[in-house]
């Protein structure tokens, strides 16, 4: 009955990821004072790609045949390894490793769409993914670091539990939290690393790889970034604000920790729309800079815990 | 009688290594070999080893008479008048030989035999004429004194070593027949006996 | 006479694993080499190389193994100056020989002072454990084993003969060597460091740790930087055994501080490493081979969109390329969330600060070198396969004969079953390490999570097959490039473009030097050199340089001098004599 | 009944390349006299082997195992030399660089070189072991000036006048060393084995002397380190076959008669730490060499200085003492023997093909001359001594008694000196055999084809050398291991 609940609150996540990026959108209008297209427009984009035919370029390979699929599948898989609003300990999945270099497939195999089609941009998009990935790793090490010396395990529901647990905040997690944010927003390209919306040539990171992809594979590509950045905000919300999450399995409490989950997701949007309107895109060697302050936050994190 | 001879061959040793010409070289060379023989005369007189007479013989004929031949023959050829710019100058090499004479007489002190002094001195002369000088004939007469020296060290030191001396006299023979041919070869091919000529085999 | 633990098997498995699929890719490969160089030598001197190494591993005591050791080296000496037609494979041959005789000497160095300490050169009586050596000596056995097989293996001081020979050598002997030769000198380190000495004090485990993780961050930096397809594999092999060589000093300290499981677990993480390498890195090795047969170059600048015709290789070589990008359900992956999660879980259990530190230090490091690995392989596998081809030489390019697509497809095939049964090959190692054959150290997620993958997948592509049917049929055009449409290939990303922004962070360790040259065109350039091996190895080599000159000057020439020589040392060990004896 | 053939061989020899006018019959003369002496030695061998050791002619011959080794090299190298000067020596009569008498002259002097070797490592007398150092100066004497160049004529003069001084010093050390009996001398105390059961005491401070003056003075002609100027010039300068048999058996016997003293030493107390002579010196040839290895231009010299390094190796073996070093010493000097001579050989083919010395000049053997790069490359296997081949196992071994005996700092120097020299050998051969400039196309010569059959020789013995060391050759090593180490 355990795994029942699990896969539900995973099919929720997916089905309610594209609705989580219509609030940004909505939120980002408000903020920014205009009109904003209605919050299930996603929805309607995806099923309106779907139907469009694909334009392929002469010059791409098998890469950017297989690539959609296997990017979402694996942010699929990702989802599925996540507890959303229901955790009651799961023996068999949810290693913190094993899900992060899942979303590690979508990186490899998103730079080498790029690099396919033989262009200009594609090459630049993926070279500077790379690059910030590549300095984005350390952070991710550190994080992970800092939940294992806290909780001793690395399964995440095991963490999950384990942070519930543990009584308030106390400033290591809070500073490792916000090393974790912006490793969030690093590693999904939003605004300060990397602008979702623009698709002006030199600027965009994420969008300048799939710049080529049209029809069904671009549906594909932009459902498997949606949802690695849903698994990213929900791993944020359960290893750092645990409260709320039940692990009865009885109607009301799951309802009750469902409706929790959404008002954290929530807040997380409203911040990440918020600091989207108010920050210019960094320049491409300043992220560094702003990966190696998470990178110190982590690591006074883990120092102020366990030495 | 000994101490005598003794006395000569230590003033031979002194001049030779300061002579110029080798024509003079090749004189004292047989000058100090006569002595030797004469000496081997007289420790058989003195002694009655009848091994001493051999050893006279033997020095006579090769050292006296054979090998001054050699050196003067293998002289005519290469036309050698003086030895023109030596290392060790004239006087600095008297001046040597002096302090290594007055050096081994202090140091070997506490050997009684004049005879193995005066064997050391000759070995330390030959050495100094053949690190001294640049002709060919020079080092080989340097050599040949050297080897006398140890003729000398030998009578002093061993009294029933004849195989010693033989072997000693012989392998001189032999030595300075084959110095003679090589000279005279070098003489044909570099048409010089200066050694400078012959150390271009570097590194 | 030879030994048969658990480690020299698993050593022994590894040779046939790698070697036999590299023996098929040979039939194929060597056909270019046919027509000037003389094969039946070749395949001399690899079956003697194969079974030097197999010597190597089964040899039970240090005589033996020594020999088969001097063996290994000459022959893949003999391998690498294969193609002696090329001036710069005999320089690099040459250098490559001179310093395995180094690691030779001492590894023969160590085995003395072993027996002069245990009075034994016998394996087996080493392992029952020899009481009587005092701390201090098993020290200076064990710096000596690690600059031995340190040296071997390609650890930072000594490690600038593997750039070098890897790519002289033809792309089999190098994919053998890289795959195999590199982890005999981990066996024989493991051998003494694990099994001789039982134990010993924490700084060693640590100068280990520091020496591995050094070496990884410079060797990454260094593929990073290189052109040459054959260079950055060479340059990746060295970080994997930096990596490993971390791992394996981890595993010391934990030893030392009496963490006997976490140690136990970080040497299976280095030894199933061990085996992810020996494949992913042969398979990649023989890509490349593949490469130069088809298109006689492996300067990255020259090739590009060779995925068109040479399809099955470049899947292959894809397989390799995510293998070694730690990509899931492969291999790669397996063994680095290990090496990760031993070191965090070392992390934790380690008490004393600064040990801690350090440690974690290193995983951070590692976790930038993982990093950089990533972006490395990628470059290697988007600059020769995608795109649009760079140059005549590129487009020109005939397919691969049928024995090297076998040989790699088994290795892909190996890469792929390692990854997903990997739960089942560590615990078999965590059995023989930690000792008690039943433990389990990971839990066999991976295989659950690769099921799942697979299943994503499949669905996924069933229901693309329904939906395309009534959708639009495809249609392929020119490169959508916001309306640009007149693309040539040299404006494509170039390999020194692609790594640009990395090189401008860490340029300095593989001594980046960007040259603008301005003459009607604009002409960048990007001048990378081995920095270690530019200031330290030079200076050696003037030092002795100098000294021989000096030396030399003895022989003056001049007879006199000859003979001086003759009375100076007289009197002087005259004096010395009568003075000491 | 072995000796006295032996010595009818070597006046038949003599005789014959005296009067007969035929260069063929002459070398075939030469090259069967070396055989019948093989076989003689091997004979001597077997005898050696059950009776421990042998005397003859009174006490004026005495063979043990020691001397029975030296035999075997010298008979075994000198078999090589001879089926090489066979052809070396019709090749250089037919373009008529030499004439008859000096083809002759070199006969002669090949046999006279071989017996004085064969009567210094068969005599009891010290003083006959002296006098065959001093026949084997005289004889080469000749032999390096052979080609009459300059630089040959050169060398040979320079190697009479630095060996006969060291003589003469060797000679001063064994009238001391007789001077330090301090008791009435008779003709048979030169006997070495009457000195060997000398039990009335030496005085200690002369024969100190003795020995230092007899090591500095036969080490002039066994190459130890500042004494060896003469053996770069002189095995450069003379003729391979020549330098071949030099360097592998002539300085190795200069080592064997030092040995012969050092027993003798050994016995008197106080004197345990005289070793250190050889230590200090070891070390010095051995670095002076190997440095020297590195700057050369001229391929033979290079393997002189490599002998010089090699006679390092070997005292220092005999310095550390003990069963190892010495075993190790004395089978370096066996593998050594043949491994040297087989390079010298080969550079004597490839002499004779380039007509230059110079390392720069000689490109891509490999092409030019296959079957000659083969053996060159064994050769440099076999003397920097990798596995298969005796001489690393005599190296493991004499590192290890290094190591054992606590002299670390020789042990350093000497795995410091092996490793230099191996990268000079590897660095200057590999370049002349594999580097080309890939301008013009490379041809076999012809020439590649002549004077391989002693090649072959050498590699068989070495093979024969490495696979019976510790079976066949082991008692014999041992034996003589036990008269050095009492």
């Amino acid at each position: 009955m355990k795994y029942v609940i699990y896969i539900i609150q995973s099919l929720m996540l997916l089905l309610l990821t594209p609705l989580f990026m219509g609030i940004i959108k909505n939120l980002k209008a408000s903020i920014r004072g205009y009109e904003a297209c209605p919050v299930l427009q996603p929805y309607y984009n995806i099923a309106k790609l779907f139907e469009k035919g694909r334009v392929l370029s002469k010059s791409s390979s098998i890469i950017t045949l297989i690539a959609p699929t296997l990017c979402l599948c694996a942010c699929v898989t990702a989802a599925f390894m996540v507890p959303v609003f229901f955790n009651d300990g799961n023996p068999f999945v949810g290693n913190l490793f094993i899900i992060i270099f899942l979303l590690g497939i979508v990186k490899f195999f998103i730079t080498l769409t790029g690099l396919d089609s033989a262009s200009a941009f594609g090459g630049m998009g993926s070279s500077r993914e790379l690059f910030i990935s590549m300095i984005a790793e350390p952070v991710m090490f550190l994080t992970v670091a800092f939940l294992y010396m806290e909780t001793k395990s690395l399964n995440i529901f095991a963490i999950n539990t384990a942070v519930a647990g543990m009584a308030g905040f106390d400033v290591a997690n809070c500073i490792a939290a916000m090393g974790f944010a912006v490793l969030l927003v690093a590693e999904n390209a939003r605004m300060p690393v990397d602008n979702p919306e623009t698709h002006l040539e030199l600027t965009m990171i994420h969008e300048a790889m799939i710049l080529d992809t049209s029809g069904r594979d671009l549906a594909l590509m932009e459902l498997s970034s949606w949802i690695k950045l849903m698994v990213f905000v929900t791993i944020f919300i359960n290893c750092f604000f645990p409260m709320g999450m039940t692990g009865a399995v009885a109607f009301v409490p799951v309802i009750l920790s469902f409706i929790a989950y959404i008002l954290k997701v929530l807040v997380i949007l409203a911040v990440i729309s918020l600091v989207e309107c108010s920050m210019a895109k960094f320049r491409l060697f300043r992220v560094p800079e702003l990966l190696s302050a998470a990178f110190s936050l982590s690591l006074v994190a883990i120092v102020i815990n366990f030495f | 009688m000994i101490e005598i001879l003794i006395s000569v061959i230590l003033i031979s040793a002194i001049a030779m290594s300061g002579f110029r010409r080798a024509r003079m070289l090749n004189r004292g060379f047989a000058l100090q070999s006569l002595t030797i023989a004469l000496l081997c005369l007289a420790k058989g007189y003195q002694t009655g080893e009848y091994h001493y007479y051999i050893l006279f013989l033997l020095t006579l004929i090769t050292k006296v008479v054979i090998i001054p031949l050699i050196i003067s023959r293998s002289m005519v050829h290469s036309k050698l008048e003086r030895e023109t710019d030596m290392i060790l100058s004239g006087s600095w090499s008297y001046i040597v030989t002096g302090i290594a004479v007055a050096l081994s007489f202090i140091f070997l002190g506490n050997f009684s035999d004049y005879l193995f002094r005066v064997g050391c001195i000759l070995i330390i002369t030959g050495a100094i004429l053949m690190m001294g000088r640049k002709k060919a004939i020079t080092q080989m007469i340097g050599l040949l004194t050297m080897e006398n020296g140890v003729v000398l060290f030998e009578i002093s030191m061993v009294k029933m070593g004849s195989i010693i001396e033989f072997g000693i006299v012989f392998e001189m023979l032999i030595l300075a027949m084959i110095m003679g041919i090589m000279i005279f070869n070098i003489n044909k091919t570099f048409d010089t006996l200066n050694t400078d000529y012959l150390s271009n085999l570097k590194e | 006479m030879y030994m048969h633990d658990f480690l020299s098997v698993f050593f022994i498995v590894l040779i046939v694993i790698t070697a036999l699929p590299n023996v098929i890719y040979s039939f194929g490969y060597l056909e270019e080499y046919r027509k000037d160089y003389s094969l039946k030598y070749l395949w001399g001197m690899m079956a003697l190389f194969i079974l030097s190494m197999a010597g190597v591993v089964i040899s039970a005591d240090g005589v033996s193994f020594m020999i088969f050791w001097e063996l290994m080296s000459v022959s893949s000496f003999f391998l690498v100056i294969f193609e002696h037609k090329k001036g710069e494979n005999i320089k690099s041959g040459i250098m490559y020989f001179i310093m395995t005789h180094i690691s030779g000497l001492l590894v023969m160095t160590m085995f003395i002072l072993t027996a002069k300490f245990t009075g034994t050169y016998d394996f087996n009586v080493l392992t029952a454990g020899a009481a009587n050596i005092t701390d201090q000596q098993r020290l200076a056995i064990l710096i000596l084993a690690l600059a031995g097989f340190g040296s071997k293996a390609g650890l930072v001081p000594l490690h600038a003969w593997l750039p070098k020979a890897h790519p002289a050598a033809p792309s089999n002997v190098s994919a053998m060597m890289s795959g195999i030769m590199l982890k005999i000198a981990i066996y024989g380190f493991i051998r003494v460091a694990f099994i001789f000495a039982k134990d010993v004090s924490v700084y060693f485990g640590v100068a280990v740790m520091l020496v591995g993780t050094i070496t990884a961050i410079y060797a990454v930096i260094n593929s990073l930087a290189q052109n040459d397809i054959k260079k950055l594999l060479a340059y990746s092999s060295s970080e994997n055994i930096g990596m490993i060589f971390a791992v394996l000093g981890l595993a010391l300290i934990l030893r030392s501080l009496g963490l006997r499981s976490l140690s136990a677990l970080a040497l299976a993480a280095a030894m199933f490493h061990v085996l992810n390498h020996g494949i992913f890195k042969s398979l990649l090795f023989m890509s490349a081979g593949s490469v130069l047969f088809a298109a006689a170059s492996k300067n990255m600048n020259e090739l590009g969109g060779l995925y068109r015709k040479m399809k099955f290789a470049s899947t292959c070589a894809l397989v390799g390329t995510a293998a070694i990008a730690a990509v899931p359900p492969l291999n790669g992956f397996a063994g680095e969330i290990l090496i990760y999660g031993s070191f965090i879980q070392a992390l934790s259990a380690v008490r004393i600060p600064w040990i801690a530190m350090t440690i974690l230090f290193c995983g951070i490091i590692l976790a930038l070198t993982g990093g950089g690995v990533v972006w490395a392989s990628v470059k290697s596998f988007g600059m020769t396969y995608l795109g649009e081809p760079r140059s005549r030489k590129a487009e020109e390019v005939h397919e691969v004969p049928a024995a090297m697509k076998a040989g790699m497809a088994v290795l892909a095939g190996f890469a792929v079953l390692f990854g997903v049964f990997s739960p089942f090959i560590i615990n078999l190692i965590y059995g023989w390490t930690s000792g008690d054959p039943a433990a389990s150290a990971v839990g066999y997620e991976v295989t659950i999570v690769s099921a799942v993958l697979l299943l994503a997948v499949s669905a996924l592509y069933l229901a693309g097959k329904m939906l395309s049917k009534k959708g639009v049929a495809d249609e392929v055009r020119g490169t959508w490039a916001c309306g640009f449409n007149d693309f040539k290939p040299y404006m494509e990303y170039s390999p020194d473009g692609f790594v640009q922004p990395g090189m401008r962070i860490f340029g300095n360790a593989a001594g980046y030097r960007k040259e603008v040259k301005v003459d009607g065109a604009v002409h960048t350039r990007a001048r990378i050199k081995d920095v270690i091996e530019a200031n330290v190895y030079l200076r050696v080599i003037k030092a002795v340089d100098y000294l021989a000159a000096r030396i030399i000057k003895i022989h003056y020439g001049k007879i006199q001098i000859y003979v001086s020589y003759i009375f100076v040392s007289l009197i002087v060990s005259l004096i010395l004599v009568l003075r000491f004896v | 009944m072995h000796i006295n053939l032996m010595i009818a061989v070597f006046i038949a020899a003599i005789s014959v390349s005296i009067i007969i006018k035929n260069i063929d019959v002459i070398s075939y003369v030469n090259i069967l006299g070396t055989v019948l002496l093989l076989i003689l030695s091997v004979l001597i061998g077997f005898d050696v082997a059950d009776r421990g050791h042998i005397f003859h002619f009174g006490t004026a011959v005495y063979i043990d195992s020691l001397s029975q080794i030296q035999l075997l090299i010298i008979t075994t190298v000198s078999v090589m030399t001879a089926l090489y000067s066979h052809k070396y020596i019709k090749g250089e009569y037919e373009e008529n660089i030499i004439s008859l008498t000096k083809a002759k002259v070199y006969f002669v002097l090949f046999q006279v070189f071989e017996f004085s070797m064969i009567f210094l490592c068969m005599s009891n007398n010290i003083m006959g072991m002296w006098i065959g150092l001093e026949a084997t100066t005289l004889a080469t004497a000749f032999l390096i000036g052979f080609s009459n160049s300059k630089l040959s004529l050169e060398a040979a003069w320079k190697y009479i006048i630095i060996c006969s001084v060291g003589l003469a010093m060797g000679l001063v050390g064994i009238i001391l060393f007789i001077y330090s009996l301090n008791s009435e001398i008779n003709t048979s105390m030169l006997q070495w084995t009457y000195l060997l059961s000398w039990d009335k005491g030496f005085s200690k401070k002369v024969l100190m002397v003795a020995f230092t003056f007899i090591f500095v003075g036969i080490g002039t002609k066994a190459g130890i380190a500042p004494m060896h100027t003469w053996l770069s010039d002189g095995h450069s300068e003379a003729p391979s076959p020549i330098s071949a048999m030099m360097s592998g058996i002539l300085i190795n016997l200069a080592l064997y008669v030092i040995i012969r003293f050092y027993i003798i030493i050994r016995l008197a107390d106080g004197l345990q730490n005289m070793r250190y002579l050889f230590i200090v010196f070891g070390c010095l040839s051995l670095i002076i060499s190997t440095f020297s290895i590195l700057k050369q231009t001229n391929y033979k010299r290079l393997l002189a200085f490599s002998s010089v390094e090699n006679i390092g190796i070997m005292s220092l073996g005999f310095g550390f003492g003990g069963v190892l070093g010495v075993y190790g010493a004395l089978l370096h000097s066996i593998v050594h023997a043949y491994g040297k001579s087989l390079l010298f050989l080969v550079s004597g083919n490839i002499l004779n093909a380039y007509q230059t010395k110079r390392i720069g000049k000689i490109k891509c053997l490999i092409r030019t001359m296959p079957v000659n790069s083969v053996f060159l490359i064994i050769g440099i296997l076999v003397i920097t001594g990798t596995p298969p081949a005796a001489s690393f196992f005599s190296e493991l071994k004499i590192l290890q008694n290094g190591f054992n005996n606590g002299e670390y700092l020789p042990a350093a120097i000497l795995a410091f000196s092996l490793l230099i020299a191996f990268a000079g050998f590897v660095v200057t051969f590999m370049k002349m055999i594999f580097l080309n400039d890939g301008a013009e196309e490379y041809v076999r010569l012809e020439k590649d084809k002549e004077n391989i059959l002693p090649l072959v020789v050498a590699v068989a013995l070495i093979v024969l050398i490495s696979a019976t060391f510790s079976s066949l050759l082991n008692p014999l090593i041992n034996s003589a291991v036990e008269i050095i180490c009492g």
